[in-house]
């Protein structure tokens, strides 16, 4: 079992992640933020739990909804508000923006927009760390819809034959864009398609941090000791549209409020606070110190200029 | 005359061939009755057609443009949505290798009646990997058509004309016309390949310009005029087949040229447009040809670099100021 | 149980493409092809037990190891030996050559270069078969090799959630180029990777003809009752090098003289020869056969033009 | 001094940087023992470098390129080999998307040090789908490097240059080269990046040419001699960067250019080049500028349809002799 602190902070970074979306879409809605954004809103399990079982040096790879997995690798909050918001103090001083946060500092290894192109590139860190013989691990996360591309096939194969040190964390949140996973491919547990490669598929509740967590450790294990890749199907749901302009009207209503009784945050409030480890006032003293940290990373952004034009120019060659 | 938006105008044309030819069929990531296209093009389609006939497809860019081949060749006439014109890299031997050469390959024994139709263009902030632009990339693919109609009359009397072509076309639109309104005939009408239309007379100077960038090109025009300068804008409407004598043609009276494009300079689609003129006009050449483009970057996210990139009027103006000066 | 004379309409289908591609073999020696080839010697019994169960105006695809598919399908042996001289009567005119013959009169949509690229091909067929509404159904030959490319994963699936009437017959030669299957996928049978799908997946002794023909009757019954597509492994074993100038020295000797002793052609032979179905004056009555077209079809094929040098312009566009 | 060929100075390279330096490692398919390489340019480096330096993949060019880019973002230097040109078609998200745009896209937290090796060129009759050039497309794409060595001397100093230049690098061979036998210095040198060389001096045309095409051009000015034409070859041995200084100085030298380059015309590396010159050196051309390529088509496989397309001394000649009367 965790200690104390450890579920605090699994706690605390599922917060900040809920709280920051919650910014963002408000920030949006005030036409402060441009383009569109995928909110994490709901999955927070599945990235906190990964990224717990990693060691900071382990690298991840993230999506267009991918928010959640720079801040649970443990990128600051006002960096990443600032790139989404287009300014000079972005983590890429505004040329990614919200699909393209990336802090290699912390091992995150950016996200992509090309859905799928990431795990061929998680295949290759971990190629790298084979090679050069650290014990470091990648955890790459991807949609169910992703789970279709042709990327998924050569690069878990690619992976399983070499025995890389990767995580392949499918967030299985059921749709991609208004398309039901069921209605693009026969099986109902994308984990099965580790079958193809040879290498353990695992399905697990995406919206119960701990067993994410769990999950996510074994696998790690394993690839430490160089027994290659694992596929970790997570079952979860965005609570919100897939992207900002999307009511989600074809989402059955019955579905969505059975999703949200399935809620991980509160889900996981309610198990520290029954077993014991936490009570309601430290409960809202983490709230109270999200909220700050959170306010303090929405005037950094705010207050950061944008970038000079002429910075478009730049960065285009090493 | 009534005014229709691209989108709508699009929206018609695939209706009424789908009418027209039950062999017409749209497949595509979520084209059909819960999302109807990215940008709504496929909107109400499965309502009237069925979803048979507008299929929803997986996240497979490379087996949409497979399938869509298989049934070409088969005797059915598809309409593929890739969803960004960025993605269609994931498909490019589909296109390329497949789609355009099995005609060329088999000897003639079959043809390839299919259309992929993909947004291009930047300008709604949604960074590298969703804005790019390169025509240019299928214009150097012969067996291909590339397609690239500027306003809503165009889109309709364009894509109705790639439905009915026998090859396989790349119908490249831009996510800035969709909204785009503007005057369409209720009746029945088809545009021609391989013929420019000059959407601006003039004497002085000539644009040519796609896309979004004709009308960019046109507001430079209009300011241009206070000054005196009379530009002439051409749209070739199809790059491939391109309207070669259009083009000579209005070099020649004008003598001077500028070819505005959103794609990357090099290599890009003026590149192939001024050689043509180097090659086959010089003569009448008053001034060098001036491309106006995107520099050589990627497409940044900040509104502030990426409206930094894209051309515009002013960058127009200036180019057009230099040739004739 | 096949009727008698379908078991010699295989038998001599078997010879022709054995005695064709051996005539390749010793026409390009003789510097009479351009380019290179891939010879089908030794995988005879799957193009000819798949074709058998297909109807006349059932659709195959084909790779560059083509030349017995096209046979199979019912192709011409003097315009395919035509196309392969790159002349004027060619299936292509000359165009195509050994790697691209196409006979759309028989249903042979014809062979690709690009490994794996046929797959979405030919779930395509299968779709236009589903909205002309007509019994038809598709065979798509591959190798080991090409199922490890995105195709065939985004292919499959595709077919497989629309219940497309396809046949993804996988040749496994066990050998892609000088890469072994094992070294590039950690599973045995690549029929395993239906699951991924969930379609069935089989695997037969792809040097048996008459159980790669059941295994296929099956598999395009259930196609053409809307039941989907199937995946069909044919373990079998090319008995040259992969292309002319392969000598297949990364082939253990034992291996390869195993798969000998398992050649189709004798083993088929023996079968109906042992079965009392055939004597041996009939076997040598067919072989005279086979020799004789086959002479005529390369005297047609040597006598006749090369193209006019202009036809490279035709066929662009229809 | 001693003579290998175009392949052996390609294998030097990567013997000499794979010894220079640990990160540097190959993966392709059939690049290992068993096959050394579809043209043997990796002979003899899994024997010395072993099977975890030399990987062999299994046939997925994708995830070829994507393993090469993950790989080189934390620290690596892959050289990444694609079979044939024509396949980069199935991985063209991972080249133009991913490694050229990645850098760019982080604001400059990375770097993407990696090289993807691969043969153009039609020749040996493979027909449509293993004999295509399509450099240009690559031209076209910002955070790419597009290096074309047309000998074996080039070829071993600029692949070792690629090998150290820190960002994505498309190393184009052309199929017909690799047997080609020329001088070859022992010791070891780079060739910058950027810096044409002018293969043969002239002052009356100017023949800008790259790849096998060269060796055609050079062939083919031997011949003007006799006739009392002075033809200067420039090969701008990477075509991104290109020197544009000096085909321009070349041009206002001779006043008159010829472009030869294997692919298609339109919208091929010609039309990049002639746009260039009708830009920045119009004043000084005395004839229009010409582009000797294939025609728009793909590529037969009979010899002789094979031979028809492809430019050949006949065609060099006849375009020059053109711009010069
Ligand atoms: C290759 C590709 N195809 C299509 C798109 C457009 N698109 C963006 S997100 C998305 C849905 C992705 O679904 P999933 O992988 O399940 O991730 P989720 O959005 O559910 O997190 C699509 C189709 C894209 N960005 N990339
Ligand atoms: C996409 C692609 N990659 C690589 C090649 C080069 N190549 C031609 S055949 C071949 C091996 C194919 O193996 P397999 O699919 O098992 O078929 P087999 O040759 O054994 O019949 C390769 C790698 C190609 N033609 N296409
Ligand atoms: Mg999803
Ligand atoms: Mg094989």
């Amino acid at each position: 079992m965790l200690d104390k602190s450890r579920l605090l902070n699994i706690y605390r970074k599922m917060l900040e992640i809920r709280y920051f979306e919650e910014k963002v879409f408000e920030l949006f809605g005030r036409n402060l933020i441009p383009g569109t954004i995928h909110l994490y809103t709901g999955q927070e399990a599945v990235a906190v739990g990964v990224c717990l079982a990693l060691h900071p040096q382990d690298y991840i790879t993230s999506t267009h909804r991918g928010h959640g997995h720079a801040i649970a690798k443990g990128a600051r909050l006002d960096r990443i508000m600032a790139e989404i918001l287009g300014k000079k103090t972005g983590y890429c001083k505004g040329k990614g923006g919200s699909m393209h946060i990336a802090d290699f500092d912390v091992g995150m290894l950016g996200a992509t927009a090309v859905v799928g192109s990431a795990l061929p590139i998680a295949s290759g860190a971990g190629l790298s760390i084979k090679l050069r013989g650290t014990s470091q691990v990648v955890a790459c996360f991807f949609g169910d819809g992703a789970s279709n591309q042709g990327t998924f096939h050569e690069g878990i194969n690619m992976a399983a034959i070499w025995n890389l040190p990767v995580l392949f964390v499918c967030e299985n949140n059921f749709y991609a864009m208004g398309t039901r996973q069921s209605s693009v491919m026969l099986i109902e547990n994308i984990a099965e398609r580790a079958v193809a490669y040879g290498i353990p598929g695992i399905t697990v509740d995406g919206n119960d941090v701990l067993a994410v967590y769990e999950a996510a450790l074994k696998a790690a294990k394993r690839a430490r000791e160089g027994k290659g890749p694992t596929l970790l199907e997570c079952r979860t749901y965005r609570q919100r549209g897939h992207s900002r302009f999307d009511a989600a009207t074809y989402r059955p209503k019955e579905e969505v409020e059975a999703w949200l009784k399935k809620d991980p945050l509160k889900r996981f409030q309610a198990k520290i606070i029954d077993m014991g480890i936490i009570k309601m006032d430290e409960v809202y003293q983490i709230e109270q110190d999200v909220i700050k940290i959170l306010e303090d990373a929405v005037i950094f952004a705010m207050e950061s200029p944008f970038p000079e034009p002429a910075e478009a120019l730049k960065d285009i060659y090493a | 005359m009534r005014q229709i938006t691209y989108a709508e105008a699009l929206n018609e044309a695939l209706h009424e061939e789908m009418e027209r030819d039950e062999k017409v069929f749209i497949l595509g990531e979520d084209v059909g009755r819960f999302w109807q296209g990215a940008f709504k093009v496929t909107k109400g389609l499965a309502e009237v057609f069925g979803n048979e006939r507008v299929r929803d497809t997986p996240i497979s860019e490379s087996a949409i443009i497979g399938v869509a081949i298989g049934a070409a060749i088969t005797g059915m006439r598809p309409v593929a949505e890739i969803m960004f014109g960025d993605l269609t890299t994931l498909a490019m031997d589909q296109i390329v290798n497949q789609a355009a050469k099995l005609r060329y390959m088999f000897g003639g024994q079959t043809k390839v009646p299919m259309v992929v139709r993909t947004p291009f263009g930047a300008g709604v902030s949604i960074a590298a990997h969703l804005s790019q632009s390169f025509e240019a990339w299928f214009m150097h693919v012969p067996g291909l058509k590339v397609v690239v109609p500027s306003t809503p009359y165009e889109a309709k009397g364009l894509l109705k004309t790639a439905i009915r072509d026998d090859n396989p076309i790349m119908f490249l639109e831009h996510k800035l016309l969709y909204p785009i309104k503007k005057e369409v005939p209720k009746e029945e009408y088809l545009i021609p390949f391989g013929k420019a239309d000059i959407k601006r007379e003039g004497k002085d100077v000539t644009i040519i310009s796609t896309l979004f960038m004709v009308h960019k090109a046109l507001a430079a025009s209009e300011i241009l005029a206070n000054d005196g300068i009379d530009v002439e804008v051409v749209d070739p409407r199809t790059l491939l087949p391109l309207d070669k004598n259009a083009l000579i043609n209005s070099v020649k009276k004008t003598g001077r040229v500028v070819i505005v494009s959103e794609d990357c300079k090099t290599a890009g689609v003026g590149a192939e447009i001024a050689a043509l003129i180097a090659e086959e006009a010089l003569d009448y050449l008053d001034a060098p040809i001036i491309r106006v483009s995107e520099p050589d970057t990627p497409i940044p996210f900040s509104p502030i670099l990426e409206q930094f990139v894209i051309p515009d009027e002013r960058r127009i103006s200036n180019a057009v100021k230099k040739v004739v000066h």
